[in-house]
């Protein structure tokens, strides 16, 4: 076990950091904690689309690319801060289509070059991604054209579990899409609810929800740590928060305020 | 009174139990979709036996390999039906999830394709649903395709736009001529008035029917049994829709 | 729930079928009901390799065909049927490598045409497989030959579980590969120790291990239904029972005299 | 007495452990191989570290997607060393676990290839060992390559055999020259007997080493800690080879 502090300090500049949305255990502690360690240019991956904490390091200055199927607050309509860096130029944005982003780490995961896929001809993201390649399906006798994507290793991945033993085993129940992740990337940062006294790959009924200590570089303790969003059967979305949040980043004056409230004024009162 | 919402839903699951489609055993809901979702249970609560796959409900997820499993069972060939939407949508079914301007949006960004490039192609039917109907949203040509109508025939495809379904009425599709057709409207539209609110060219008949009124028994079902089902995930929606109602 | 007698009944003649390996909870069960049932001509798949249950259906003349990557009983040594069926010629043998079944189980998975895997070039086991191809990798600029593998979707995939529910979800904990399976194949008829009264979905700690009952057409009851290979933590291997069919499988008298008393015997005594 | 299970579980540890080579940081052991699971186990016990990744234990099983994992993690490039063996093993390093005669094995059929095809190619080190040694399993050429010991160019491939371990002897493999060298004798044996029990030809150098005995910490480390860790995994094995030595 190691901070938060300390773990988003081992984040470099420019590192390709691949999250998971608002629906699958983003650590929105970690993206706090990368805000107040000021890191920059960092090239974000949506895993396969983005929220709040993508829209929060994009608010923060800390980010040059996006990576993604779709950037949201969910209900709370359009990540303004995304918004906002799109309409002004000073984010790159790479737009992709969901099971692309996930065929990509598959194939990191497996070890193979690509990986094809469905669907995708005759979109306009295909212009605007010169990675993916369009071929004649080599078993085939017939005309049928087909997508490969490349393969896709993040720099680092991180992602909010409930728990972790000291064999950096983490548990994150039905979440599993977190384990391609963990598979496909180069580092893997994870923060987590509490501690677990045991190893969890010895219980039947908690190792089918673990990621093996094998792909997991560092695990850091962040009580709430996914708050605004949803932990399994721990707590619940706060829309309130998000919606907050989303009047306040209207105006990059007002996301400042509550950057300086909700980012550092909790850590200088913690 | 009965709700805008309400009708929509019970539009779409008008759409859903077409005879003429091919069947809907098992229908797939993405994100931020309360009114398809309640379209769904509607079709469920009236005893049709149709299995829901809601990507974004959280006690009782019936996904353990998050939104790449709906996207795997989609591609198997297990989801019969989806909805889509867009920023914009065009007369040939085009949409854009994208934004307008230079790429990637740098007059409106919207949040992006999601899913779509893909599920618009693997689905046997998919059914278009956007409450805005203005020339705003329903173009002539979209600013960027995130998902094409219409593909070749040296690409694997299963289907297409069913329908649309608007605010102010239900339009067809019909894809061997890649047109739509406007197949009724919603109380208080007229046809002229949906043709000034509309930016691509379409069919009609001389005579477009109405969107027949929801019956007692199926907002009874909303209002009931649905919002309960739903109160989880739309939280904010059914505050909006159904409490509205049950006050009223 | 179904009879186990009604599940072998809905097997056709001719079906491939796809059994996970000893390791893996193969329904030894429903091996068994297949061979009271007289199935004939089925083409097995092992996924990857088969073992015991495989062994005992080409015994029983149950089998056309074996794709599999290996035909083994582990410790208790070589198949005997398996090894007298190849000698007579009286069975096709459809050799793979591991990964490689993984890997065309993932593509039916996914909707796609075929996967690419490394590795394979240069094995003997490709000059057999008319099915597998070699191609440049269309995204390399260098001489870089990969070996394509179209996508397979079994005609059943059966397998043993822990429990099942009223909705068809099953539960068989960390063993979630036989989700690949499941995903994969057209039919899915799944044995089970016990009934779970509830949703197995619904439960956090159980959700992780669940396959939904989506993939699953019909579920049996069958006690100690992997029975003689182990099943997580309810039971372990049972190495006599497997050396003692080893021992008398080596002639085709003993395995008919071992498949009466163990096949026939204890059917006519429940 | 040492068994001679014991003297190969040492030499094996010995060339995992080997300095010239490739750091071994995560090893696999796949079905049905107690002597480099023990061999691994004694490398942890004397406390180098190193993760093991043991596909057929039962309870604490580190994988949640069976074999499958155990093949992504070695084409992510995680494992480090894998053991091979083959019912034939050529003077090139190839493999055969297929069988002898007409395809698939109408001599004698082996059970199959396994991972081999794809192991082999895609660990930067795979040690071979196979216990028998004799003209039958290493052949000039083996009759049908599951897996062969060396690429083209234009065929990725992370490594190849380090070493080959038998009841008789360790022969080391130049990847370069695609051949083996002569490197220690297991007690009793000679450069002339296993010449002669040898179906390929290899290199050697005019004083052979013996192969050097265990020492008593590790048959201590075997026969105690390192026979409690295989007891639910391959109990004949411990019961034939380490409960002997307790015995004895």
């Amino acid at each position: 076990m190691i901070t938060i502090e300390a773990m988003a300090a081992s984040v470099p500049d420019g590192a390709m950091l691949a999250l998971p949305p608002d629906n699958s255990l983003p650590s929105v502690a970690l993206a706090k904690a990368l805000v107040r360690r000021g890191v920059r240019n960092l090239r974000l991956l949506g895993v396969p689309v983005s929220g709040f904490a993508t829209d929060l390091l994009i608010g923060a200055g800390c980010v040059a690319e996006v990576q993604s199927s779709a950037v949201s607050l969910g209900e709370a309509g359009f990540a303004p801060r995304f918004s906002a860096a799109i309409r002004a130029g000073s984010i790159v944005m790479r737009d992709a289509t969901c099971p692309a982003i996930h065929a990509m780490l598959q194939a990191a995961e497996k070890g193979v070059p690509f990986m094809p896929l469905r669907g995708l001809i005759g979109s306009d993201i295909l212009l605007h991604r010169p990675d993916w390649k369009i071929v004649q399906n080599p078993l085939s006798d017939v005309p049928d054209r087909i997508v490969l994507l490349p393969a896709l290793s993040p720099d680092i991945a991180a992602f909010h579990a409930v728990m972790a033993d000291r064999d950096g085993n983490v548990w994150l129940g039905r979440r599993r899409e977190c384990a391609t992740l963990a598979h496909a990337s180069r580092r893997v940062l994870v923060t987590v609810e509490r501690f677990f006294d045991g190893n969890l790959l010895e219980d039947e009924r908690l190792a089918p929800g673990t990621i093996s200590g094998t792909y997991v570089e560092a695990v850091a303790l962040a009580e709430r740590g996914a708050h605004p969003v949803a932990l399994l059967d721990e707590y619940s979305f706060d829309a309130e928060y998000v919606a907050t949040y989303a009047r306040a980043a209207q105006t990059q004056a007002g996301f400042d305020d509550w950057c300086a409230r909700e980012v550092f004024g909790r850590a200088v009162a913690a | 009174m009965i709700a805008l919402e309400e009708r929509l839903a019970v539009a779409l699951a008008e759409l859903i139990l077409d005879p003429a489609a091919p069947p809907a055993r098992h229908i797939a809901v993405g994100a931020a979709s309360p009114i398809p979702a309640a379209a769904c249970w509607l079709v469920a609560k009236r005893g049709h036996p149709v299995r829901l796959s809601l990507l974004h409900k959280r006690s009782g997820n019936p996904f353990t390999e998050g939104s790449r499993e709906l996207f795997d069972l989609t591609g198997q060939g297990r989801i019969d039906l989806f909805f889509l939407g867009g920023g914009q949508i065009d007369g040939q079914a085009n949409l854009n999830l994208l934004g307008t301007g230079a790429w990637p949006g740098g007059t409106v960004r919207f949040p992006g394709s999601f899913g779509s490039a893909f599920m618009y192609f693997m689905c046997p039917r998919t059914i278009l649903f956007r409450e805005e109907h203005s020339p705003r949203v329903l173009v002539d040509r979209v600013a960027h395709i995130s998902a094409p109508g219409l593909s070749p025939p040296d690409v694997f495809r299963r289907g297409t736009a069913q329908a649309l379904v608007t605010g102010r009425c239900v339009f067809s599709f019909d894809a061997e001529r890649g047109r739509f057709r406007l197949q009724s409207l919603h109380p208080g539209e007229t046809a002229a008035g949906v043709r000034a609110a509309t930016g691509f060219d379409y069919d009609e008949a001389t005579e477009v029917p109405g969107t027949p009124d929801p019956t007692e028994a199926d907002l009874a079902l909303l209002r009931g049994p649905i919002r309960a089902e739903m109160m989880e995930t739309y939280p904010a929606f059914c505050a909006r829709v159904f409490d509205r109602k049950a006050a009223a």
